[in-house]
């Protein structure tokens, strides 16, 4: 299982890299954008197994760009590893603060109180003119272990480092979800009188389910801010959260992969509707999402695993 | 007049408007289960429909008797839930009872997209004004402030509204029956109540709600699209510190948001943007399910 | 599990070949392919967006048919090329548009972008652009910091930034005497609001030092319900009440604040108000004190000049097609075609009649100048890649007998009174009392 | 100093007017089987609640080997060692049954549950599928909870109760929703694998004929009371529990 496990993640990789070479440079963009946003919505899904749904993911996702944003601009520093790993530390400390917290809410209150910390953030944020208030500030490209690239080596360059890290993530969380701790989680989701029952702590699965999801917000966010060179309050907003909240019940907790191939449909949805119904994108939107939640109610993952049923 | 007193008629001016808009939603949370936030669509076409409505009321002679107008406002908010209640209910969201209360979340926000541009379509991105019923009933003067009547019509309509949404729950008939399904809908239809009936009835009075909260405040804006996000918001808010599904709730949550954001704008106006949040995240951490929310003690 | 990852995979390169595949027509040499980015949905849309394009498509059409417009600008198209256009919406934040502006440049090749209303994609894009080398043109968004904070090769701003809005109203005051010994401000809350109120109290403490400041109210964009700030502004009965509000918050708050009787108490200016005129029409008090960010709108049907017959070309043609008088928006979308425009042939004069490159593009707009409807434009900051433009500010008052909104009073501005000079941050020039300022 | 594994105290417990325990005190000793009766309401499943920390009793004390365990949660008392069944079984309904097992295996694993240990493990398996068929319900390990017959689901709720270190078994109506010829097999089966445990046992029961076979006590409660406490046959010919709890002479 392990060993397949490890030779899936890399082909996938393989797979995926591949587009470093094939892409043309505006859908490397959008794949590479796509990927960081699958990143937080990773941690979403993982939340999900447990039965709680964040609608406040943004708060991590901006948190992390902002890190990054202020550590390059005030103190020089544009390694993306380094600038990745002091981000995913502070969404990993935040997280560590609210997830006790927010570990007693289910349903719909996990839902709104982890939308009005995110939007604390994003009030907070535009207010701060001395950080560029809602207009955001910019981030200068980064740089890779000392190298630094310009033009498509830096996108190229970008969207590996997003490939190898959501690969990476995917596997980790894979691991984690077929984990005894995993199934713990399923378990709670489904009943958690069962579970504290059975002499273990549901706030602790929560909790930890609650920081992944920070520290994988975190990074996406970091990487998201590296490849748009742009960060602002936006990130931290509603809607924001809410599109990744759809990501996640696009893809469904079944299937790793399904999160950032559902990651990758918005984003191309999104882009050619509104290139060709710049007046009616929303509209567009919206059916798209209706259908996809009426058609695969589980998600995208459930037709993974029709597909495998149907094979066996 | 005394600071104290002008925070409090702003307060409570700002809250009534507040409960107008957000008792629907508390409504239909605590009937279909579901957090509609297609109310905001709700509100902005209720808002568009009023406008389109009084203006048409004013261009065919309704100069001789303005006063009509206010029955035109009205109308638009009962064209808005006879037309919109039964299509997104009937149509769409009685597929997704029982489902999980964020996936229907979801359901809204789609629904809330499409009623964005549907908006637009209709009423293309120009503004619409129709002030005529905001400056009729004349200026009310206290101590050295003027304000405007309408702004108490708003209170008064606010109070009216919670009396009979109160008063249609908690002593009639059907009240009865609704308030059976809020509690167990399971239970109600094995003894015999037409749940499907409740649930339509109740979504359209909560899009009636809406729509009324967005026919209100057209002649005191201009109606632009964009107009239904920041509703939504707020109006979320409070429910969650009222306790979703709580009609009480809402009339407090208001009521707390109306006259804080009141004090903030008149003391700490920096603070405007925050202080929403600020009371549902104080609320929600000492009383995690909002002020009234009804709580279940499970069986086992 | 097992295989899925790897099947996932699979999937994944195939959507990749189908989408490589997929790419644009190659550009044509009788073309010009311009991308348009500007609001056609959310609240900036009916202000700002919806007007901006519809000015923007009339001049492109009237330039298309060839012959419609007074010289320098009765060639057709661009330099003798047929103009074509993709419009992207500018609602859904900056994410959304940087993505949108690599898809324009790179999926839709487009020889050059305009656009932006928003500070923040302004901020966004322009590292981008330089990035990818593409020719972009910021043709609306007010935020000083784009130029002020950073330096870019390819992207050029062909309005004036904010700063002269409210230096300008701060002018206007000090040049007719009126009397301020206190004002309050009520502004959206972003930074646009912010940094408009921030302006203009620092061009008060230069021309006012003894104006005590009542409040500062910042209530949330959109918010549409101004009973509590009303309450307070008519509490403190500053003498002067300033805005930069826009849209429907500003239509908002002028129908509840004339309610109440705001104006009486109070002098209103607003920063940048003209745009709510024509649907507010006698709605609006008389006597508001009014910029339009450029002599623009009212103010430059008024002007006269040379510049008449190409203003009112514009202004007739768009009055014929939309039924409405032109506002600042089109305005502003006027000036960065005709800049465009200007560009591209002297770069074609340069390089013998071939499209410009993004390169050639670049050098012909660096510290160009022209006319435009608004007055003539200079490249003047930024090293020639920011506009100053001159400003004017009037009085509103309302004309019974033709039903329509006059200015009078008008004062004009010329650029360098109300623009820092090249080389000194918007800030810095306010707090140092305006060194270097040209005014007659 | 006790006598007792379990020792209850003049524990109280009200919900606003309704008494749901009043005085009551019981002592468990170490190995014994207590069998609980009374109609629905006097008392039992609070009982059972209070013991295993769902219910805070206003006051009194139960000790737990000399320890006061009120307060504590339910999770703490159960990794003391008080495990306990349910009247309507708590499981897991998405799950199979065997990863419903695997759950209870992996909470009682010797380090705690892993990160990164798979939890179908081999080894988790093994002992997964061996404790099934102590139970004699292996052969369903793959199908899913809904399809399963009430005595199964029963079986599967005390083979997870029994995971890890069992001390004191509670077992709230083992029997209930049970068809009537399963219920002494699934006794023989739960009875037998709690005795050789070593396990003291207490459980709630309705049916008369259980009570007498399997009980070395009784308890029998009415309006939140204890009104006997003795062998089973004292216990079913007292007058007042012939009144109040099985409704004729036994």
């Amino acid at each position: 299982m392990q060993s397949n496990l490890i030779i899936s993640a890399i082909v996938a990789l393989v797979a995926l890299a591949a587009g470093a070479v094939i892409l043309p440079d505006w859908a490397m963009f959008l794949f590479a954008m796509a990927l960081a946003k699958g990143l937080v919505c990773l941690g979403i899904v993982g939340m999900m197994r447990g039965g709680v749904v964040s609608f406040g993911q943004g708060l991590y996702y901006c948190l992390g760009a902002y890190t990054a944003t202020l550590v390059a601009n005030n103190f020089g520093i544009s390694d993306i590893f380094l600038l990745t790993f002091l981000s995913a530390l502070v969404c990993l400390l935040v997280g560590i603060a609210f997830g006790p917290l927010l570990s007693n809410y289910r349903g719909i209150f996990f839902a709104m109180l982890s939308l009005a910390l995110s939007m604390v953030l994003y009030g907070s944020l535009s207010k701060m003119s001395f950080i560029g208030g809602t207009d955001g500030l910019n981030i200068a490209a980064p740089t890779f272990l000392g190298w630094a690239p310009e033009g498509r080596p830096l996108q190229a360059a970008l969207y590996i480092y997003v490939v190898t890290i959501s690969v990476i993530a995917g596997t980790l969380m894979r691991i984690y979800f077929d984990s005894e701790r995993g199934l713990l989680t399923l378990a709670t989701r489904d009943n958690e009188l069962r579970v504290e029952y059975l002499g273990a702590s549901v706030r602790n699965i929560m909790t930890y389910n609650y920081v992944f999801g920070a520290v994988l917000g975190g990074i996406g966010g970091t990487i998201a801010a590296l490849a748009l060179g742009h960060v602002d309050p936006e990130f931290a907003f509603w809607t924001t959260s809410g599109e990744f909240v759809f990501v996640a019940i696009l893809a469904g907790y079944l299937s790793v992969p399904a999160v950032f191939v559902s990651a990758i449909i918005l984003e191309l949805v999104r882009s050619f509707s509104n290139l060709y119904f710049p007046n009616t994108w929303q509209l567009a939107l919206g059916i798209f999402l209706l259908a996809v939640i009426i058609a695969l109610p589980n998600g995208l993952g459930s037709l993974v695993r029709r597909w495998k049923g149907n094979k066996a | 007049m005394d600071l104290a007193a002008t925070i409090l008629v702003d307060g409570l001016i700002y809250a009534g408007w507040l409960f107008i808009v957000s008792v629907g939603l508390t409504l239909v949370f605590g009937v279909l289960n579901i957090l509609n936030i297609a109310h905001g669509s709700l509100y902005a076409i209720g808002a568009y429909a009023s406008a389109s409505l009084v203006g048409a009321y004013f261009a065919s002679g309704g100069d001789a008797f303005p006063y009509g107008s206010y029955a035109a406002l009205i109308l638009a908010a009962v064209l808005v839930a006879l037309v919109l209640g039964p299509l997104l209910e009937r149509g769409l969201l009685r597929f997704f009872y029982g489902r999980d209360e964020v996936l229907n979340v979801l359901v809204t926000y789609a629904v809330f997209l499409i009623l964005e541009d549907v908006m637009k379509l209709i009423w293309g991105v120009n503004p619409y004004f129709v002030y005529e019923p905001y400056t009729l009933l004349g200026d009310v003067e206290i101590g050295p402030l003027f304000y405007v009547g309408y702004d108490f019509a708003v209170i008064a309509a606010a109070i009216i509204v919670g009396l009979v949404v109160w008063l249609t729950l908690n002593h009639t008939q059907i009240g009865k029956v609704v308030l059976a399904v809020i509690h167990d809908s399971e239970m109600s239809q094995t003894m015999g109540v037409n749940v499907q009936r409740v649930y339509l009835g109740a979504f359209m009075a909560g899009a009636f709600l809406a729509a009324l909260g967005g026919a209100l405040t057209a002649p005191m804006i201009s109606v632009t699209p964009g107009l239904g996000v920041n509703v939504i918001i707020v109006a979320f808010a409070v429910v969650i510190i009222g306790g979703l599904g709580s009609i009480p709730g809402a009339a407090i949550g208001a009521l707390m948001v109306g006259i804080s954001r009141a004090a903030s704008v008149h003391l700490l106006p920096e603070a405007e943007l925050f202080i929403i949040y600020f009371v549902m995240a104080i609320v929600l951490l000492f009383r995690p399910e909002g002020l009234f929310a009804k709580t279940q003690a499970r069986k086992i | 599990m097992k295989t899925t990852n790897s099947k996932i995979g699979g999937l994944l390169a195939t959507m990749t070949l189908a989408v490589g595949l997929s790419g644009p027509a190659a550009a044509e040499e009788d073309t010009f392919k311009i991308g348009v980015i500007t609001f056609l949905s959310g609240q900036a849309a009916e202000s700002f967006g919806v007007p901006a394009w519809n000015g923007g498509k009339l001049l492109v059409d009237m330039l298309n048919e060839g012959g419609k417009l007074p010289a320098p600008y009765d060639q057709k198209g661009f330099g003798g090329m047929n103009i074509e256009v993709v419009v992207v919406d500018e609602a859904g934040g900056a994410t959304k548009q940087v993505q949108e502006f690599r898809n324009l440049v790179q999926r839709e090749e487009v020889d050059a972008v305009v656009g932006y209303v928003s500070s923040g994609d302004c901020l966004a894009i322009p590292p981008v652009a330089d990035e990818l080398k593409a020719f972009t043109i910021l043709y609306d968004c007010g935020t000083p910091r784009v130029f002020e904070d950073g330096s870019y090769e390819y992207v050029f701003r062909t309005a004036a930034h904010a700063t002269m809005d409210n230096v300008s109203l701060a002018r206007y005051l000090k040049s007719r005497n009126f009397d301020v010994p206190s004002f309050a401000g009520l502004n959206q809350d972003y930074a646009w609001g912010q940094d408009s109120w921030a302006d203009f109290t620092g061009a008060m403490n230069q021309l006012y030092p003894d104006a005590e400041v009542k409040t500062a109210l910042f209530p949330k964009f959109g918010a549409g319900q101004y009973g509590t700030e009303i309450s307070a502004l008519l509490r403190e009965k500053p003498a002067l009440v300033h805005s930069s509000n826009w849209g429907g918050d500003l239509q908002g708050f002028l129908i509840q604040a004339t309610a109440r009787g705001l104006h009486k108490r109070s002098q209103l200016a607003l920063a940048a108000g003209d745009h709510v005129i024509p649907q507010l029409q006698d709605k609006m008090p008389d006597g508001i004190f009014l910029g339009a960010r450029g002599v623009n709108g009212l103010a430059a049907y008024a002007r006269g000049g040379e510049l008449e017959e190409l203003t009112n070309t514009m202004w007739e043609a768009y009055e014929a097609e939309y039924d409405t008088f032109p506002v600042q928006a089109p305005f502003r979308m006027w000036q960065a075609i005709f800049g465009l425009k200007t560009a591209i042939e002297k770069a074609m004069a340069e390089n013998g009649g071939t499209k410009p490159t993004s390169e050639e593009l670049a050098a012909a707009m660096q510290g160009l100048s022209w006319d435009a409807p608004s007055g003539h434009i200079e490249m003047a900051l930024a090293n020639g890649h920011q506009a100053i433009q001159p400003n004017a500010i009037g009085t509103t008052k309302w004309n019974a007998e033709t039903g329509k909104m006059e200015l009078v009073d008008v004062e004009y501005y010329d650029a360098r009174c109300v623009n820092p000079p090249d080389g000194m941050k918007s800030q810095e020039w306010i707090a140092q009392g305006f060194p270097g300022a040209q005014c007659d | 100093m006790s006598t007792g594994v379990l020792e209850v105290r003049d524990v109280q417990k009200s919900f606003g007017a309704v008494t749901a325990a009043k005085d009551i005190s019981v002592t468990v000793p170490e190995g014994a089987v207590y069998s609980l009766i009374g109609t629905n309401g006097a008392g039992k499943t609070t009982f059972v609640n209070m013991v295993t920390g769902y219910i805070k009793p206003d006051s009194g004390q139960i000790n737990f080997r000399d320890r006061n365990i009120i307060g504590m949660a339910p999770r703490q008392i159960t990794r003391m060692g008080i495990h306990r069944s349910f009247q309507i079984a708590q499981l897991c309904n998405e799950l199979t049954v065997e990863e419903n097992m695997l759950v209870a295996d992996a909470i009682h694993g010797a380090t705690g549950p892993s990160f990164l240990r798979n939890a179908h493990d081999k080894d988790a398996r093994a002992r997964a599928i061996a404790t099934l068929e102590r139970f004699n319900i292996a052969e369903h390990r793959d199908r899913l909870i809904p399809e399963l017959s009430g005595g199964v689901k029963k079986l599967l709720d005390i083979a997870m109760a029994m995971a890890g270190d069992t001390q004191i078994m509670l077992l709230d109506e083992p029997t209930s929703g049970v068809a009537a010829d399963e219920k002494f097999p699934i006794m023989d089966l739960v009875m037998d694998a709690l005795r050789s445990a070593g396990v003291t046992v207490i459980f709630v029961e309705h049916d008369m004929d259980i009570v007498t076979r399997y009980s070395e006590r009784v308890l029998a409660f009415y309006d939140g009371r204890i009104i006997a406490d003795d062998a089973p046959d004292e216990v079913l010919s007292d007058s007042e529990v012939q009144r109040y709890v099985t409704g004729a002479p036994a």
